[in-house]
Formats: C-alpha cells, structure tokens, sequence
C-alpha cells in the first residue's frame, strides 16, 4: 500500500517536472505510455527485450553461478582470502570500459563477450557479500556442527551459508542491479543491440517519450529481479518469525 | 564572463577541427577580442545537452543530431559557422583484404544503424561498386571501438578519420581501401557546424561574431601556408611524428573554411541528404532556416571580405 | 604410547598435562590436567566458574587443541565427531531449522528417513515430541536446552561429553532427564564426562568424581564413589551421600573463599 | 606474503600477455612502468589525480554520510523500507547514463555534477547493505537494550550498527568500488576531466601504455579506500577475536 | 481502575486476566494469569519448563504487550527501561563491549565517569572485577551469567525482573550471589520477581511463591512464606522450610507426570 503511495507521489512528481523543465527533455507521463504503446505494437521493445534478458540472465546467472562458491572459497581458506581479496577489489574498481579492448580481442562482439561483461560487473558484489557473510560466520555453531563430525560441505550447506543468507541476497540484489547496467553498457560497446542499442538510438535522435520507455523498462526488469530475490529470502527465512503451530 | 565553446575533442584533433584550439593558442581569439574557454565533452550528444543547460555558448556537433532536434521542433539552437565542414574518413580494412571488391559478403562496422555515418558509409560504398546489401553490418557505437574491432580482427573493415589512422599503434596493419578524398568525393556532405542557443545570439552577438572571426581568420592562415598549420599543431601534439603533420597538411589543403563554412547550396545538399536516413524515417525535413542562421557569418565577412583565391569553401547564398 | 600406565588396558579418553590458555600463555585457563577415563565410566566434573570445565570438554571432543600436553580418545588425538557426542552449555541450535531438523543434522550418515525417525523418537524422549516442527525461536530456555540433549543423544555415540546438561530444567524435569541418561547408558553403555553445578547430581549420576581448582583448573579431588548400582533413589538413601555430599560441599566452598584466583577470594559474607 | 605471491604471478601473467596479444593491445609491464614516470614527470598524472580523487572522495563521502542514515531508517520504520526498497533497486538498476541529460540540466558539467553521479552509483549499495544490516538485527539483543530503557538512537548506536557493521563495510567497500567507477563515467559524460578523460584520450588514440597506466592508478585507489576500510573494520571488531587478558 | 481492589493501596504490578500466545491463539503459551505484586515484595515464580515463566517476566517489563489482559506496573501499562530491570535467561550480553561496557549500558543516563565507576563497582560484586576489559566471548558459561546480573543490579531500579538468573552458577557462587542480592535488598528495597528452578532457592529468597501450571501457564498456588527475615541459614534451620519444600515438590511433580499439556505427562518411569 505505501508502495502505491510512492509510486503515485512519483509520478505527481514526473507530471510537474515534465511540464516545468524546458525543451523536452522529460518526457510527460502520457507521452511515455503512448511510446510504449507504439513500441510494443511495432514489436520493437520485445524484440529488444528478449536480446537483452537474454544477455542479463547468462551474465548474472553465470555470476551467482560463480560468484557465490568463490566467496565460500575466499571466506573459508583464510590464506586465498587474504591474497585474492585485495585484488578483487582492484578489479572491482576498474571501469568495465578498461576491458572492453580485451574483451573484444578474446570473445568477439556477441553473445559471448556481452555475457562476460554482465557477468564481470555482477560478480562483484556477489563475491564481496558472500566473502563477508561466510567470514561472518557464527563459530559456536561452526564448532557444533564440528563435533557432529560434519565435513565441511555439510558445514557450509546447514550452517555458514543458510547464517550468511541475508548477505548472499543482497549480493545477489546488488548483483542484478549492476548487471542489468552492464547489460546496457555492453551492449553500447560491443555490437549494439537490445535495450541499450534503443537507448542510443533514442537519445541520439532526442525521441524522450521512447528513451523513457527503455529507461523504465530497465528499471521494471531490476525491480522484478530483486522483488523475486526476495521472495527466495522470505521463505528462507521463515524461521526468524516463528507462527506457533 | 568568458565564452565557453563546447567541443568533443579531448585534445587538439589531427583534423582540421584542430582550428578552434590552434586559434587559442596562436591568440586569435584574444585579438577578435573575446575571451574563450573551452568546455571539452565526449559526443555530440552530451554537447547538446550542456548547450541546453547553459553551461556553454557554442557547441561543435554533428549536422544531422542538430537537423534531428531542429524536426522535432524542440530547439532554438542555430548552426552559425563550421570550421571543419566534413571530417576525413576514410574506409579501412584487416590484412587480406586489399580492394573494396574483396568486401563482399565481409563483415563491417558502423556506429549506430540508421546513423548518419552508417548511410554515408553505404552511399560512398555503393558508388565504389560494392553490393551494399550483401555486406555483414555491425553496429559497434563509438569510433575507437570500431578500431579495437578491427584490430582484434572481429570485423573486417570499417569507417574511420585520419586522426584515429594515425594515432592505431600498427597503421600498417590495416589497409586503407577509400581514402578520405574518395569518401569525400563520394559524399560531399557537411558533418559538423558549431551551433549557438537563440538566447546566446540574442545578448551575446558580439562575442558570436568574434569568435567566427578569429576563426575565419585562423583558417585563412592556415589555408595560405600548410607549414603553420604543422608547426601550430606540433606545439599542441608534441606526441605526433612530425612527418606525418606535414604529409596531413598537405592533405587537407583545400579543408579550410575559409569563408566560415557555411554555404547555402552544400547545407542544402546535406539536409536532402541526411532526410534519406534512416533515423529521419517519417520525420518532416525542417527547412534551412530552423537550424542555420548566417547573419553572423554574413556580417563578420562584410567586415573582412570574402575570400575567393584558392577556389575552397567559396561563398553560396 | 603411554608409559605411565603400562600395565593397564587404554583407557577411553586419557589426557596427559593438558594446558590450555586461548593462545595467551600469561593467562591460562585449565591445568595442567592429566585425567584417564576407561571406557564405560561416569565421570562428574565439579569446580567453580570459570575453572575450565567447558575448556577440558572442548579438549576431549578434539574441538580445541590444547596448548600443552596431549589428549587421546580410544589412543589417538581425538577427531571432531569421531570422539564423541557434546552437549554445549549455551545450546547451540540452529535458528532456521526445526526441532527435528536439528536433531537430525548431527545424524548425516543416516538416510533421511532413518534420520526423521530417529529424531522423532529423541525428541520424544526429551518431551519435545509435540515441537517437532517448531524453530528453536519459538522454544523456551528449558526446552531449548532439552533440544540440545535430543541432538547429543540421538548420535548414539560411545562417549558423551555434557557441559552442564540439565542447568535449564526444572527440578522434575531435570530428574526425569538424568533418569533416562541412566536407563540409555544401561542399554547401550558409553563412557560420559559429565559437568554440573549440582554437588547432589554428581552423587546421582556419577561413577566417580573430579573437583577442579579455580582457574587454571587442576584436579584438586577424584573420588571413585562407593554406590552400588545406579537407583537414584537407593543412592540418596545411601548414608554415603550426605556424607559425600557434605565434604565436596565444604572443600569447594573453601575453595572459592580461599583461592587467591577465585573469584570471590575473601569475600567475608558467608 | 600470499598477496605479494599473487602479485607476481599477475606480472608474469601480464608479461606473457603482452607478449602474445597481437598489435600491442597489451603493452608490457615495463612499457607501462615507462609511460608511468613520462605522465609523472608531465605532471598530467597528479593534477587528473588531484581532480578525480576530488570529485570520488566528496562523492563517497556523501554516499556513506546519507546512505547510512538512508538505510538505518529503511531498517528501523517497516513502512518506510516497504515503500522504498523497491524503488532503490528500481533506481539502482537504472544505468547511470539516463539520468546524465538531467544532471547536466540541474547540475551543469562541473564539480557538481560529477559529485552527484559518483554519489548515485556509490550510494546505492550502502543504502542496500545497511539496510539488510539494519534487519538482520539480533531481536534478542535488541530487546535487551529496550529493556534497560535505551532509546532509539542509543539502540541503533550500541546494538543494531556494531551487529551490522560487516553488511556496513561491504557496502562501503561496494560503495567505493562503484563510485571509482562512477567517477569515471562522470568525467567521461560531463566536462571531461581528470582521470577518466586521460582514459578516453589514450584509449581513442591507442597509447595503450598510458592508457594501463590510468587503469592501475583507478585500481589502486580502489586498492588504498578498500584496504583502509577493512582496517577500520578490524579495529572495530577486536571483539571476535578477544585475546585474553 | 483496579475495580478488583477498590480498598487496598495499588499494587506495584498488577497482571489483570493476562494471555500471551504469540500471535497464535489456538497455541496460548501463558494464561489468563492474575497477579497482584505489593511494592518491595520478592515474589518466586516456579514452574514447569516452557510453562509461560519468561513471557511473563516480558510482560511485566513492557517488552511484549499480552494477546489480552492487561498489565500494570506503578499503575501504568509498562514502558521498556521505566518498568523494571531484567535479567535475562539467555544472558544477551553485547559481544562487541567488555564487561565493564556491558554494564554500563544500562546506565545511559549518567555521566560517562560515573558510569564506569558503578560498572566497576557491580562487576567487584559479582566476582568480575578483574575480567572489566574482557570481551564476552572470552568469558566461561557462568561468568556471562554473572555480568548478565551485574547490568541488571548496576541499574538499582525498583523493580528487578529475574529470570533464573543463577542457573549456570555453581552451587558456592550461587549461594553468595543469593545472599549479595538480599543484601543489596536490604540496603535499597525493591519489589522483585524472580524465577527459579530450583525449590530451595526459591524458599530461601522469596516472600511469596507463586506455582504456575504446565503450557499455558496459570497459578496453581499462591504460597505467602512463613519465615520470619531472610537470613538463609535460619530459614533452612526452620522446620517450616522442609515441609514447604516437601510440599512444592510433590505438587510441581505431580503436575509434571499428570497434567495432560506437561511435556512428561504420563511418563511411567519415575
Ligand atoms: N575464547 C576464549 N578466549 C580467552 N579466554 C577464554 C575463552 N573462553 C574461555 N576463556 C577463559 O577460560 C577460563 C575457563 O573457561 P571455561 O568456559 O572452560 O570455564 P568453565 O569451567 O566451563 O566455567 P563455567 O562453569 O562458568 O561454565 C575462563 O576464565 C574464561 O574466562
Ligand atoms: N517467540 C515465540 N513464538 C512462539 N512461541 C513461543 C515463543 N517464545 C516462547 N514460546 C512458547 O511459549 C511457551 C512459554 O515460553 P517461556 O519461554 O515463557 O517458558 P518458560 O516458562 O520461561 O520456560 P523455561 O523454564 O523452559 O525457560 C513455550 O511453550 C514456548 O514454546
Ligand atoms: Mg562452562
Ligand atoms: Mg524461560
């Protein structure tokens, strides 16, 4: 309910602005639906969202995939920890731009080196989550799952992952978001395609009312990824607030 | 308060655009009598954004984003002068592919399909006598990925300037199929003006009309002794071979706009030109007059004449 | 292997001037200790807070390695989960799994079948049969603790370490608990070491037991008890038991006063 | 020592790189250590520095300043995160350059709108982690301090930060790492400026030597804030490893 | 508005027809409870595990607000920290404080200074003097219960809140620390409601002792204790004592085996 609140205060807000700054660059509301409409008779915006949900889902599921068992691994094996860490977060901090000229070199300009860029931005924040939330670990119950005997793979399945889990979502979460802007971002620099190739189109030929359909799907397709994330965490979590049975 | 000219160079270019901070350095400007600053950004795109937002008087951007805004009849932006009317493409290819009859059924990037550099492209192509339609196109956004493209060997031939053929670590590794006079030659068509809000030609005409001058002045210069425009350009390039400024500015000996640039019949030619297009699909071609205002122009050469020795850039109204 | 006992059979768990100090060698905790317990045995662990009763268990289960000295179980350095089944003091449950959940983690070389159904019948026998599919949330302090015997027993292991086990129960509760302790022992027999607080419970349930020291814990006491069988209530009636009773009483009590490491050395209260 | 050992290993990685990469996409490490002291002793290296780090470091700053106060409330009022969050990952998986037209109208080119963009991207994960961080509070704990009549700001003070300060750090950690980005997309999509505008020179002129040279030095600042971080970390979270007294 | 007793003085807390079931009313966990507690009386709560002990003690702090009735302390609905203070069953120390920080936490409202100084004061008292610096997680199971009780005495409110407060205490700590209370008592009155385990203790500290039955807790027995004064070893002299305790025994056992909701009801075994 106060999310609809927010959504209608929003565009309340969107209406004012569209009216209020000059030369049309925002787009009014109506105007965006209208584009979106137009869009999505002409088939464009499906067509562009399947390249690009195509490109997102492999990048980021590759990123959970890996990202998730690379934080395990860093967090558990205290030396690999120490002398990985800092250099993930130097990558981290390196532009994707900086490696668009070796991606190009090594994966070409499809699927593949779209993926990869995705998929170097997402895993970022999933390692660093999980890194942080398996060293977060609670010891007593790492040592009681200890004295069961317990091998590490139980370990980490009963005990340090299911603690880290608040963690691994928003790594997770983080993960899409930066994703999807990898999405766009990869597919401006290798062959231009998808949301982001409408993205440029429309910006370069100043048409705001479809710009802002791309924008908003963008973000829609961010809002589900994350809202569905949640969901997973709900009821993973449905031990923290206990119904009496 | 100085005049802030918008440019999407990041430094001084190996093209004759070169002329707007070559002016600067060689005190143009300060003897026109206006004070300039430049404002450097990456494309066209965000120059016209920051003209919008005042945070600049004059913009140098491409001619068909300015036609683009001019049909959807949100702007007050005039083009007032260009001081490199067509960039120096040119069409290159990887090894192997020595004519453009081998392009056949070959791979080749462009920015952005529907984009101006993607038709001029195709057009200059065509003429060339290759089967346009039977060509791989990929769109590929900004120039240098386009290189590293072709480099990497992920296409097989694309369109770029002579500062970018110049300044790819092996030139040699490429093979230039269409030099930019043939391109040129094939598609005469002008690129870049640099562009004013009405608002700024309105209460700040008189640095408008000083900057044109110095310009104007400038490429007279240059235009009358190649030599300077090298010499100028190794002080602001002291990174490029010497050599290859000479060779340049033998090349672009006819470039300069010498009478500003802005001519009604190669504009004219444009607007027929760039209204093919695919991005003006459905859009009503704006007349000449929505985006170009000579006035300026026309009152800076009433003062210091027109110039019609070397046969470049001569006067159309 | 171990020359200080040549003649007799290995004992189960032995441990030979064990040190401990937490990698702090200024401050130590436990001992030096040295303790063999055959197998089969019941041995009750008493002394003061903080003498390092929870330490030597952590010790035996091979949970911690001591700084000094050598602890086997059955001749070897002991394994985690090989040398035998804890209780914790502080529980230790697993918030987001299920009273049976729980109990079945510590069983994961049974089939899940085998293991639901061994849980069942633990927590049955805790009195938990009914919160089976609760989280440990939704438990109360006894009933946590209740869950944490289900999950050490269910293990069925031939050596139980139990820190403390009963400390949350209520009195009817705690005996019903120490009375099935017994009756499992019977049927399936284990050596146990066991902690408590209660100087009555160690008579109970104890073969034998061991006072500690105020911190660093050392054996100050072991005595063999001289009870015939296991009746708790034929031992109470034994006129050993107040005897006993009364003299671990006093000597921990002067213990506690009269250390200088106790905690409350001097104090003139009592 | 693992780390030093890591970094060795990345040197001969690079050099083979370099060596076998054709057309000298990769320049070597000594080519790079060369153009390294040509753009010191230029001084371009240090004032692109100067500006750069100017406009990451009041970025972050602000980033950490609201975000953390952002998500603590998100945490705290129910119907507050509820209304939100959505609309935080919303904006998070927008890509930064849809808003650039709009920043560059309210903000223009300068030191201002770059901050904002910095703050844009750097914000969002510590939002985030804080967030998480604030619910995963331990209730126990919690309740604990409202029983001895503690208030709010002294609960989220003493209980509920000190509990999250490892979903805290991450976030900062993130936060920093996208913000370097950030700063970088900042000085490309408004005035071109320090170190991203050197990045866009050499790259669209091919001096690759130099072109690694800014890569590394954006690293290493991701190198130095992270690091600093985690010391920071350490010094605040003694506690877990308590070395008796 | 305590129309059940218009003619006495109002109560320090009052439980008017209390029920708690957490969200779930089909599962009431304590309840309908009535309780009257006059200001400076040490009221002993005893009853079967899981029977409800806790969430009354939460009630009357004012950390849950009762599914229905209505509680009252100094006739008022309870706010957290004006109420009382409590001592909590699970200790909940904060791990990122040392003892002394640990204390001083509940003491918000004094001067920093201060603080550490009435910290220090209650740590000497509870036998942590020396262990101020230490973090929680290097103390043992019954030291974290002692700094538990030294946070709760260091607030000298007027009502204290005890839930079982000595269980991880070894029986000589546990009886100083009874006797530290009545004295603190003694010197700084305050109505006290205390729970316990154990049957002696609560005949050793209490006024009055209240049994509640098996889940969902309700009293059962309202017991005002005969002693005269509270000197431990005159009350264990008095021959009252032993029959109480004889008394309460049987009762809370009986419970136990026979009352359907006990979560030993029926077993045959002791
Ligand atoms: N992780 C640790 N780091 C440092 N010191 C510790 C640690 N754990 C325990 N200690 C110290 O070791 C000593 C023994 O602790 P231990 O828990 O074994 O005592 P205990 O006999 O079980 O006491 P209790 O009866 O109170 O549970 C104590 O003084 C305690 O402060
Ligand atoms: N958060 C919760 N959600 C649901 N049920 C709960 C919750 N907390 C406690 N209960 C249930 O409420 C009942 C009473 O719990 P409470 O903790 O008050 O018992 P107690 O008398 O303190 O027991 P003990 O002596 O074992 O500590 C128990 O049956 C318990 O399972
Ligand atoms: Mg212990
Ligand atoms: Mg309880």
């Amino acid at each position: 309910m106060a999310r609809i609140g927010f959504l209608v205060l929003l565009l309340v807000l969107w209406t004012w602005a569209s009216q209020s700054v000059p030369r049309g660059i925002i787009p009014s509301p109506v105007a965006t639906l209208e584009a979106a409409q137009r869009l999505w008779a002409a088939g464009r915006l499906q067509a562009a969202l399947g390249d690009s949900l195509t490109v997102f889902a492999s990048g980021f599921g590759l990123a959970a995939l890996v990202g998730i068992p690379v934080g395990v691994l860093m967090g558990s094996i205290r030396l690999l920890g120490r002398a990985l860490d800092v250099f993930v977060y130097a990558l981290a901090a390196t532009p994707r731009v900086a490696f668009i000229p070796l991606v190009i070199l090594l994966l070409g300009l499809g699927l593949e080196a779209k993926t990869f860029i995705v998929f170097l931005g997402a895993v970022m924040p999933v390692i660093l989550n999980t890194y942080a939330g398996v060293q977060d670990a609670d010891a007593e119950l790492v040592e009681m799952a200890r004295s069961t005997g317990a091998g590490q793979a139980r370990i980490y399945a009963h005990v340090v992952l299911p603690g880290a889990l608040p963690f691994l979502v928003v790594g997770l979460r983080l993960g899409a978001t930066i994703g999807l802007i990898n999405t766009v971002v990869a597919e401006l620099y290798t062959a231009v395609r998808g949301l982001g190739g409408l993205l440029a189109l429309y910006g370069n030929t100043f048409r705001m009312a479809e710009y802002f359909v791309i924008v908003l799907t963008l973000s829609l397709i961010g809002v589900v990824v994350t809202e569905g994330l949640r969901l997973v965490e709900l009821r993973l979590s449905r031990w923290r607030n206990p119904a009496s049975r | 308060d100085p005049f802030r000219l918008i440019v999407s160079d990041l430094e001084t270019p190996l093209v004759p655009n070169s002329v707007m901070e070559l002016a600067q350095q060689g005190g143009y400007f300060e003897r026109a009598g206006v004070e300039v600053t430049f404002v450097r950004v990456q494309q066209t795109p965000l120059a016209i954004a920051a003209l919008q937002a005042g945070e600049g008087e004059m913009a140098n951007i491409s001619v068909d984003a300015l036609m683009q805004l001019a049909a959807r009849g949100g702007t007050d932006l005039r083009a007032v002068l260009s001081p490199n009317k067509s960039l120096p493409f040119l069409i290159a290819a990887a090894e192997g592919i020595e004519t453009v009859a081998d392009l056949e059924g070959r791979s080749f990037g462009v920015g952005r399909l529907g984009s101006l550099d993607h038709s001029l492209s195709m057009t200059v192509l065509q003429r060339a006598g290759v089967a346009v339609d039977r060509l791989d196109i990929v769109s590929l956004g900004q120039p240098n990925v386009r290189a590293q493209a072709l480099l990497a060997g992920q296409i097989e031939a694309t369109t770029m300037s002579i500062g970018t053929l110049i300044s790819l670590p092996d030139p040699e590794a490429v093979n230039v199929l269409l030099d930019a006079d043939a391109y040129y030659a094939a598609a005469p068509v002008v690129t870049k003006v640099n562009a004013v809000p009405q608002a700024v030609l309105d209460t700040r005409r008189a640095e408008v009309e000083a900057v044109i001058e110095a310009l104007v002045l400038a490429s007279r210069d240059f235009a009358a002794d190649g030599a300077s425009w090298a010499s100028a350009m190794a002080e602001a390039r002291p990174d490029v071979d010497r050599d290859d400024l000479d060779q340049l500015a033998t090349l672009y000996a006819q470039s300069w706009s010498v009478n500003g640039g802005l001519q009604r019949d190669e504009l004219e030619y444009t607007a027929s030109w760039v209204a093919q297009s695919e991005d003006f699909q459905g859009l009503d071609l704006p007349s000449l007059e929505a985006w170009v205002d000579f006035g300026p122009l026309d009152a800076v050469l009433a003062r210091i004449g027109v110039d019609d020795s070397a046969g470049m850039d001569s006067l159309s109204r | 292997m171990t020359p200080d006992q040549p003649g007799t059979a290995r004992a189960h768990v032995e441990l030979h001037e064990v040190v401990h100090g937490f990698g702090n060698p200024d401050a130590v905790a436990l001992g030096p200790v040295a303790l063999s317990v055959p197998r089969g045995q019941r041995l009750v662990l008493l002394g003061p807070s903080g003498c390092g009763k929870t330490t030597l268990l952590r010790v035996a289960a091979g949970l911690v390695r001591p700084d000094g000295g050598r602890a086997l179980v059955q001749g070897q350095a002991p394994r985690p989960g090989q040398a035998g089944a804890m209780v914790f003091q502080s529980f230790r449950l697993l918030p987001w799994k299920t009273a049976r959940q729980n109990v079945g983690f510590a069983l994961g070389h049974l089939s899940h079948g085998e293991r639901m159904e061994r849980a069942q019948r633990y927590l049955d026998l805790v009195g938990l049969g009914r919160f089976a599919e609760r989280y440990p949330a939704a438990l109360s302090g006894g009933m946590k603790q209740r869950l944490a015997l289900a999950r050490a027993l269910a293990a069925e292991a031939d050596l139980l370490l139990m820190d403390e086990p009963f400390a949350s129960l209520d009195a009817q509760a705690r005996e019903l608990m120490q009375h099935e302790l017994l009756r499992l022992l019977r049927a399936r027999p284990a050596t146990v070491i066991f902690v408590t607080h209660s100087v009555d419970e160690a008579l109970l349930i104890g073969d034998r037991v061991v006072l500690l020291s105020p911190r660093p814990g050392r054996v100050v006491e072991d005595l063999a008890l001289p009870f015939r069988g296991d009746d708790p209530a034929l031992r109470r009636a034994d006129p050993d038991f107040s005897r006993l009773r009364d003299g671990l009483w006093h000597r921990l009590r002067d213990m506690v006063l009269s250390d200088p490491a106790s905690d409350f050395y001097g104090r003139g209260t009592l």
